[in-house]
């Protein structure tokens, strides 16, 4: 059993120690990067697979070290930490990938991969952390290290969306951090799970306890995009594509909507939450959002905008079904967590393939894209589908569990929102479809780059077509074992029977 | 009143002058100066004021006065060179106005 | 009749002190602060502290005063004395205002003075004995409290030290050119001697009476820097290293005898027993000497030209 | 009183009476030359006449000596630094005043 | 073996011993006593601190004569951890100032650092109010010293503005002495803590005491003479300063307040000092975020930092014990994290600005394409100032948050998140600079020696790890000892 226990820490080394390495890589040794990029990204798979087998098996892998008195960093691979942690393991290496023929010959290479495996290492912690505190020194840890990303072309307009970013991130940090202390002025080190002493807390000090929810959902609602938070996404998408890609389907956003699980689930435990009233505000928000998100994304002319504001909408149904008291909702809500981040990381690989090889970033430029390249614009159609909500492709089946956990909870209004979103993801996503698919093409492409390959090349290419199939067989094989679905439900089942 | 007692008022009226001094003037020179009346009235206050309690003499606060003494004589010079090398440079006895704060 | 003495030196202190500080010309504010010195001198005998008495004339009136007297002839002869700018109002309201909550404080403190808890004169008249020399103040100076004199022995050698630092290597020789005077030559003859003696007598001295290796140093750095003053050059380049040897050497003698009983499995600045007197004399004439040269150079060092401008340094102009 | 102590209190008071003559002196006279004169000389009669006065009230004989002793030092250091500042004021051309001219208030030795 | 049996005495007689070597040597051999020096200094350090965890806080008197007469020093968990903090730093330092300096300056500069070195081993040990200013003022003059060894306009000007305060700082001291002095007849910190009687002579002279120590750490409204001596001094030095000179006295002001018990008497003085650390915070911040000059920014972001540690007094409340252990130990941390923090960001900034050769900030364009180290011991250093997690700085900031809420001072708090916020703000823009693509090619940058690189980088690594193993010093502290009685 030992050894096990030493395998979080392994997971988070991985990356670690491979941005390390990569910073200390001279420029010119791009062979050598990208194979240690490559190599890390398998082995964190592997074991996360490894890891997988153990916690299914019911023990959970911990390894804690006592930081300050009375208070411990922990890691704990649980079910629910599995669930985002395979989600970013999956994801990143197609990204690495993605972003290694992205950046062919850019400058700064290894000061980008350095902080990308260095990003990546602190989502594995924010999802293996074992009590608020260990989150939050990795939820901080996510912001330095996305920063350079953001700003890493090094313009104007990059540094101006770098600084948007801080303002909002390390604004929200300060947030969640003055909420931690107070959790832990009141009650000590509770690690995640022991909602029963939060109970108790919240017997005693039921005003105080409601301020800190608050607070920490304030904090960590900056990252997820929540609407008065919103306002860094959009700026942001100066970043290259592999980053843009990496902070909307993977790292940034999700850690914000992961912490908001963790702090509903974990630490003040579902029941709680609902007898204290805690849970509707936070479904009022996230409808708003939802619908906001969508209305916005539809005014916008360029795609990764358009976009963006998908995703601010999409991450809010992941809040949804969180705030819906029962067990489908619940389910609805994780499950949405890995679909959407495989669906919008689809899209923005096709974006980012369309402004690389045609230099595309306008969505009147995608007229007749399709006879172009057919293959990026056939993933693309699969991920707006899916986002759309359309039965084969995965999102389907989050937006049907969200609908009947909606009904389980008794909100029939949330029901109305999911409708009308989902016509509003149709409204904004098919006339993209039909501009790439039917539309004949207009003069000649902005800044076409001549490739041996017919469609883009492969390295760009891959990626998007293997996440687009991922999404697909998501969505289909639903039911089986290995599926998303199944995982969701098993969290459900073993740690959040209401 | 004792001798003491007369002496510790003169020593204080020595560091409220030598405080004045400090603050008010802005030519080097005058500034230490005052410093030096200002170290001068602590160490009779020192003294005095020691003595006064003890209605004797006490040799641990003379002892004391006289490392004082060298010390200050030390800073002084230290303050002396560093202000005949500031003249050099900018024939001037007053520092600039400090225009940051 | 003792009390209007008091009175009178107090009224005279005063006076001295504020003409000092307020007087329009420099010149006069540093003969004042000498006259202040020598006052000062007046008021510690009164103070039945013969040794500060001592101290003060020589070290707080003679060498500062010297000192002060020094630079500002040499602000004189090389620049244009600029008028003072007349301090600004503000700056004089805020001196007002402190200096006069200092006072009222002060005045507050000292007439409610508690009876003090621990006599410590009574501690050192019983230890007396041991310590190896009759005299209190050198008994408390050089041997219970004897750290304290070790660390203000090194202030003094950082004093020169920086003062050395900031002198620029290739400095030419000294520009102020002696007084060619025959009949100050004869009298130094006179004085010279006496002076020496006198120095020597005060260190002697200090075992059982007034006196000790800071007033005996002093008078031996007045006696140099008369001869400094009347041209016979005691020029240091020549001999750069016996020169900073005489410097450092009392403070290394002092530390020397202190680690050799440390290493002798006694604690640090224990005197063996019994030779605590005659080390005292040996720490007392290495520091005399020390001093003497100390004081000196810090005279000397001022004189050089100061080091050329720093050439650009190495990481900003 | 008896008759020595008169004597005393003669010697004390004119020595005091010389060190006055020799300050008014410095105050009125015109220029550097003439107030030199007028200290060294004087005060160094009333520093003489005030240590025959102390020596009678000195019981022993190194007292008296050291008396003595000051004299003779104060008495070489005011002849010498007399001479220095006529030398040093006649190297800086010091104008001899006329009697009746006042000297400016500002003191000789700037 | 009796020589070795206390190393305290060996922690002062290492550096005075140094200082009168290296002053005498010829130039050449002084780095090579220097280093002997500084290794031997390290043994003694860590074998003291060994002593006191064994068997508790040592008293050694001098001269084998007891406290009231002799001077006696004393060795508890938090004079360790300072000896050892300092001889870090210090010999990291020298170690930074062999490459950094030229030849015939290196030879002035060792004899000053070691006179440094002595005055801080002495001002950490001491245990007598006279004592402590003796070694105040050879600090001051050593400090001074090292400030106007670079011997240019601005430097020299920087020393006289310095020295002016610092005397001024070091006699208010003294005359608070000579009061305590008047009033309780002894020097000694034990026994003054003793026969502590609370009269008005005892609170006139505390209050001189605090207000001469405030103004030599340049606490808020007296700091006008930090920026510029620490902006203008040679790299090491200015380490050396805003690292460890600057927290002597505070370390001073920390003893008198606990151990004479100032904090359950003066309540509105503890209150003072909050808001005046919370001025420096947001003064030094706002100041910060307006510099061109690089150095100028550090210096500045030591203005604010020392408000971070003010504000440990107002949370020693008399009533609530763990909040005030809480507020020691964040404080002490702090002081701690800042000592490392600071020392590896001037050096760092020192690196920079040789690679650039102007010390502005816009010169500093494209400096992460082509000096990451140097760029990341920045970074790391400023993540701990700013007290973003894993640093040091955060630890700390986490123990003054529990503190001021389990204390229910909220206001502390809100000083807190604004100050952190401010610090994010002045050093991501510095960051930002780096980052900004000028579009010129190759590489025109020089290249700092790598032993400077390292130096830097290690102060800043070890700022990083003090977040992981901010157990060690918090134990060490903790230690039983005269300071830790006097806690509520």
């Amino acid at each position: 059993m030992n050894w096990t226990n030493s395998l979080p820490l392994a997971v988070l080394m991985t990356s670690f120690l491979a941005a390390m390495i990569i910073f200390m890589l001279p420029e010119s040794r791009h062979r050598l990067r990208s194979s240690i990029n490559i190599a890390a990204a398998c082995l964190k798979l592997v074991l996360i697979i490894l890891l997988l087998q153990v916690v299914l098996r019911q023990d959970y892998p911990e390894v804690s070290l006592e930081v300050l008195p009375g208070l411990s960093l922990i890691l704990r691979a649980d079910a629910l930490a599995m669930l985002f942690a395979g989600l970013s393991s999956v994801l990143w290496l197609f990204t690495t990938l993605y972003a290694i023929g992205y950046l062919e010959n850019s400058p700064n290479r290894s000061r980008f991969f350095g902080y990308f495996s260095l990003c990546v290492a602190s989502t594995m912690g924010i999802s293996l952390a074992g009590n608020l505190f260990t989150f939050l020194i990795f939820y901080e840890l996510l912001t330095l290290s996305t920063y350079p990303l953001v700003v890493h072309r090094g313009t104007e307009a990059s540094l101006r969306a770098g600084r948007t970013y801080l303002i909002y991130t390390l604004g929200g940090g300060v947030v969640l951090l003055v909420g931690v202390a107070a959790l832990y002025a009141l009650g000590g080190d509770i690690p995640f799970g022991n909602t029963e002493q939060t109970a108790a807390l919240v017997g005693t000090w039921p005003g105080w306890m409601a301020l800190i929810f608050a607070l920490l959902i304030a904090g960590l609602g900056v990252k997820a995009a929540i609407f008065p938070f919103h306002g860094w996404l959009p700026t942001a998408m100066v970043a290259p594509a592999p980053v843009s890609a990496l902070l909307h389907a993977v790292a940034v956003v999700k850690a914000g909507a992961f912490g908001i699980v963790r702090v509903v689930y974990d630490i003040y435990g579902i029941e709680l939450a609902w007898q204290q009233g805690l849970l509707w505000p936070l479904t009022l928000i996230a409808s708003f959002t939802i619908l906001y998100g969508s209305w916005r994304a539809l005014q916008q002319v360029d795609i990764k905008k358009r976009l963006a504001f998908s995703t601010v909408s999409q991450v809010s149904y992941i809040i949804l079904g969180i705030s819906l008291f029962g067990p489908l909702g619940t389910i609805g809500g994780l499950v949405h967590l890995l679909h959407q981040g495989l669906m919008k990381v689809t899209l923005f690989f096709c974006a980012g393939n369309y402004a690389e090889t045609l230099g595309i970033h306008k969505i009147h430029e995608l007229d007749g894209v399709g006879k172009r390249m057919p293959l990026t614009s056939a993933a693309f159609t699969l991920g707006a589908l899916g986002m759309i909500g359309l039965p084969p492709v995965a999102g389907f089946i989050s937006k049907w569990y969200l609908g009947t956990g909606a009904l389980e909870a008794g909100m029939d209004w949330v029901i109305l929102v999911l409708i009308s979103s989902s016509l509003l993801n149709a409204a904004y996503f098919l006339p993209v479809l039909q501009r790439i698919w039917f539309n004949p093409q207009q003069g000649d492409w902005p800044d076409e780059m001549i490739t041996r390959w017919r469609d883009t090349t492969p390295l760009l290419l891959i990626p998007a077509l293997v996440t687009a199939t991922l999404s697909l067989l998501a969505g289909l094989f639903a039911s089986s074992v290995l599926s998303p679905l199944s995982w969701a439900e098993l969290i459900t089942l073993r740690e959040y029977l209401p | 009143m004792s001798s003491d007692l007369i002496f510790t008022f003169g020593g204080i009226g020595l560091c409220g002058l030598g405080l004045f001094g400090f603050i008010y003037h802005r030519h080097l020179l005058r500034r230490l100066i005052a410093f030096n009346l200002f170290g001068n009235g602590t160490f009779l206050i020192l003294v005095g004021f020691a003595q006064q309690g003890q209605g004797n003499s006490d040799p641990v606060p003379q002892a004391l006065v006289l490392t004082g003494i060298v010390v200050a004589v030390a800073a002084t010079a230290l303050a002396l060179v560093l202000i005949r090398r500031w003249f050099q440079l900018k024939q001037a006895t007053e520092l600039p106005e400090d225009s940051q704060s | 009749m003792n009390e209007m003495i008091d009175w009178l030196l107090l009224l005279g202190l005063g006076a001295v002190a504020i003409t000092s500080l307020m007087s329009q010309s420099i010149f006069r504010a540093v003969v004042f602060f000498i006259l202040l010195g020598l006052l000062l001198s007046l008021v510690w005998i009164r103070l039945d502290a013969p040794d500060i008495a001592l101290a003060e004339a020589v070290i707080g009136a003679g060498i500062t005063g010297i000192l002060l007297l020094d630079t500002l002839g040499q602000l004189k002869k090389t620049g244009k004395l600029t008028t003072e700018p007349s301090p600004s109002r503000a700056r004089l309201g805020l001196a007002l205002l402190a200096s006069l909550t200092l006072v009222g404080l002060l005045i507050w403190a000292v007439l409610h003075q508690p009876q003090p808890a621990i006599a410590l004169h009574q501690q050192v008249a019983d230890a007396l004995p041991e310590s190896g020399v009759d005299h209190p103040i050198t008994a408390v100076l050089l041997n219970f409290r004897s750290y304290d004199t070790l660390l203000e022995i090194g202030v003094l050698v950082l004093a020169v030290l920086v003062g050395l630092t900031l002198q620029s290597k290739d400095a030419p020789p000294d520009s102020l050119p002696g007084l060619p005077n025959p009949l100050l030559h004869a009298c130094l003859t006179l004085l010279i001697p006496a002076m020496l003696l006198t120095a020597a007598y005060l260190l002697w001295a200090g075992a059982d009476r007034p006196g000790g290796a800071f007033q005996a140093g002093a008078m031996l750095a007045a006696a140099f820097i008369l001869l400094h003053l009347s041209g016979t050059r005691l020029s240091p380049r020549r001999s750069e290293f016996l020169m900073k040897a005489g410097l450092v050497m009392g403070f290394g003698v002092f530390l020397a005898v202190a680690v050799s009983t440390l290493i002798g499995g006694r604690p640090f600045l224990t005197y063996p027993d019994g030779s605590a007197g005659m080390l005292i004399l040996l720490i007392e004439l290495a520091l005399t000497l020390s001093i003497g040269l100390i004081l000196l150079s810090l005279f000397t060092v001022a004189h050089t030209p100061a080091q050329l401008p720093g050439k650009r340094r190495q990481d900003e102009q | 009183m008896s008759l020595l102590e008169w004597l005393q209190g003669g010697l004390l008071i004119s020595g005091a009476l010389m060190f006055l003559v020799g300050s008014i002196g410095l105050v009125r006279f015109p220029d550097t030359f003439t107030r030199i004169h007028a200290l060294t000389k004087a005060d160094n009669l009333g520093l003489g006449l005030i240590v025959l006065g102390l020596i009678p009230a000195s019981f022993s004989l190194s007292i008296t000596l050291k008396l003595l002793l000051i004299w003779l030092l104060v008495m070489l250091a005011s002849a010498l630094s007399g001479h220095l500042v006529a030398w040093e004021a006649r190297a800086q051309q010091v104008p001899l005043r006329q009697p009746g001219e006042t000297e400016n208030p500002e003191g000789t030795h700037e | 073996m009796s020589l070795m049996q206390s190393p305290m005495p060996w922690l002062l007689v290492i550096p005075l011993a140094g200082a009168t070597l290296t002053m005498l040597l010829p130039d050449r051999w002084r780095s090579a006593a220097s280093a002997l020096g500084i290794l031997s200094q390290l043994v003694a350090a860590l074998l003291l601190s060994y002593q006191v965890i064994q068997s508790g806080p040592q008293i050694y008197a001098m001269g084998n004569w007891q406290a009231p007469l002799g001077i006696a020093l004393r060795a508890d968990g938090l004079a360790m951890l300072f000896i050892l903090m300092s001889a870090l730093v210090s010999s990291l330092c020298a170690l930074y100032a062999q490459s950094y300096l030229k030849a015939e300056k290196r030879a002035n500069f060792w004899p000053l650092f070691w006179f440094l070195w002595a005055s801080l081993n002495g001002i950490w040990l001491a245990a007598d109010t006279f004592n402590l200013y003796v070694g105040l003022e050879l600090l001051t003059l050593a400090a001074v010293g090292l400030v106007a060894f670079a011997a240019d306009e601005r430097s020299l000007e920087a020393s006289i503005r310095y020295l002016y305060a610092a005397l001024l700082g070091s006699m208010g001291y003294l005359l608070g002495v000579a009061l305590l002095y008047g009033a309780h007849g002894t020097l000694a910190l034990d026994s003054l803590a003793e026969h502590w009687h609370w009269g008005p002579t005892s609170q006139v002279a505390v209050t001189l005491i605090v207000g001469g120590l405030l103004l030599k750490t340049a606490v808020f409204p007296l700091h006008t003479w930090l920026p510029p001596a620490h902006g203008g001094a040679l790299t090491p030095v200015s380490a050396l300063l805003s690292a460890l000179v600057i927290k002597a006295s505070f370390y001073m002001l920390l003893r008198f307040w606990i151990e004479l018990d100032i904090y359950r008497h003066l309540p509105s003085l503890s209150q003072l000092l909050g808001i005046l650390g919370a001025g420096a915070i947001f003064w030094g911040g706002w100041m910060a975020l307006r510099q061109q000059h690089l150095k100028w920014v550090v210096a500045y972001s030591t203005v604010a930092q020392i408000g971070y540690m003010l504000l440990m007094f107002p949370l020693l409340t008399a009533g609530q014990s763990d909040a005030s252990q809480l507020a020691y130990q964040g404080g002490i941390l702090m002081l701690l994290a800042h000592a490392l923090a600071k020392a590896g960001m001037f050096l760092a900034a020192g690196n920079l600005m040789i690679c650039t050769g102007k010390p502005d900030l816009q010169a500093l364009a494209g400096m992460s394409r082509y000096r990451p180290l140097t760029i990341f011991a920045f970074g790391l250093a400023g993540v701990s100032l700013m007290g973003l997690p894993p640093s040091g700085g955060f630890s700390a900031k986490w123990l003054l948050l529990q503190s001021s809420l389990l204390s229910g001072q909220w206001w502390w708090v809100v000083v807190l998140v604004l100050g952190s916020l401010l610090s994010a703000a002045y050093i991501f823009r510095v960051f930002a600079y780096t980052y900004r693509e000028t579009g010129e090619e190759g590489d025109r940058f020089a290249r700092p020696a790598l032993s400077m690189e390292l130096t830097a980088l290690t102060l800043s690594v070890a700022s990083i790890l003090l977040g992981f193993a901010a157990m060690l010093p918090l134990q060490l502290i903790s230690l039983p000892g005269p300071l830790m009685e006097a806690l509520p």
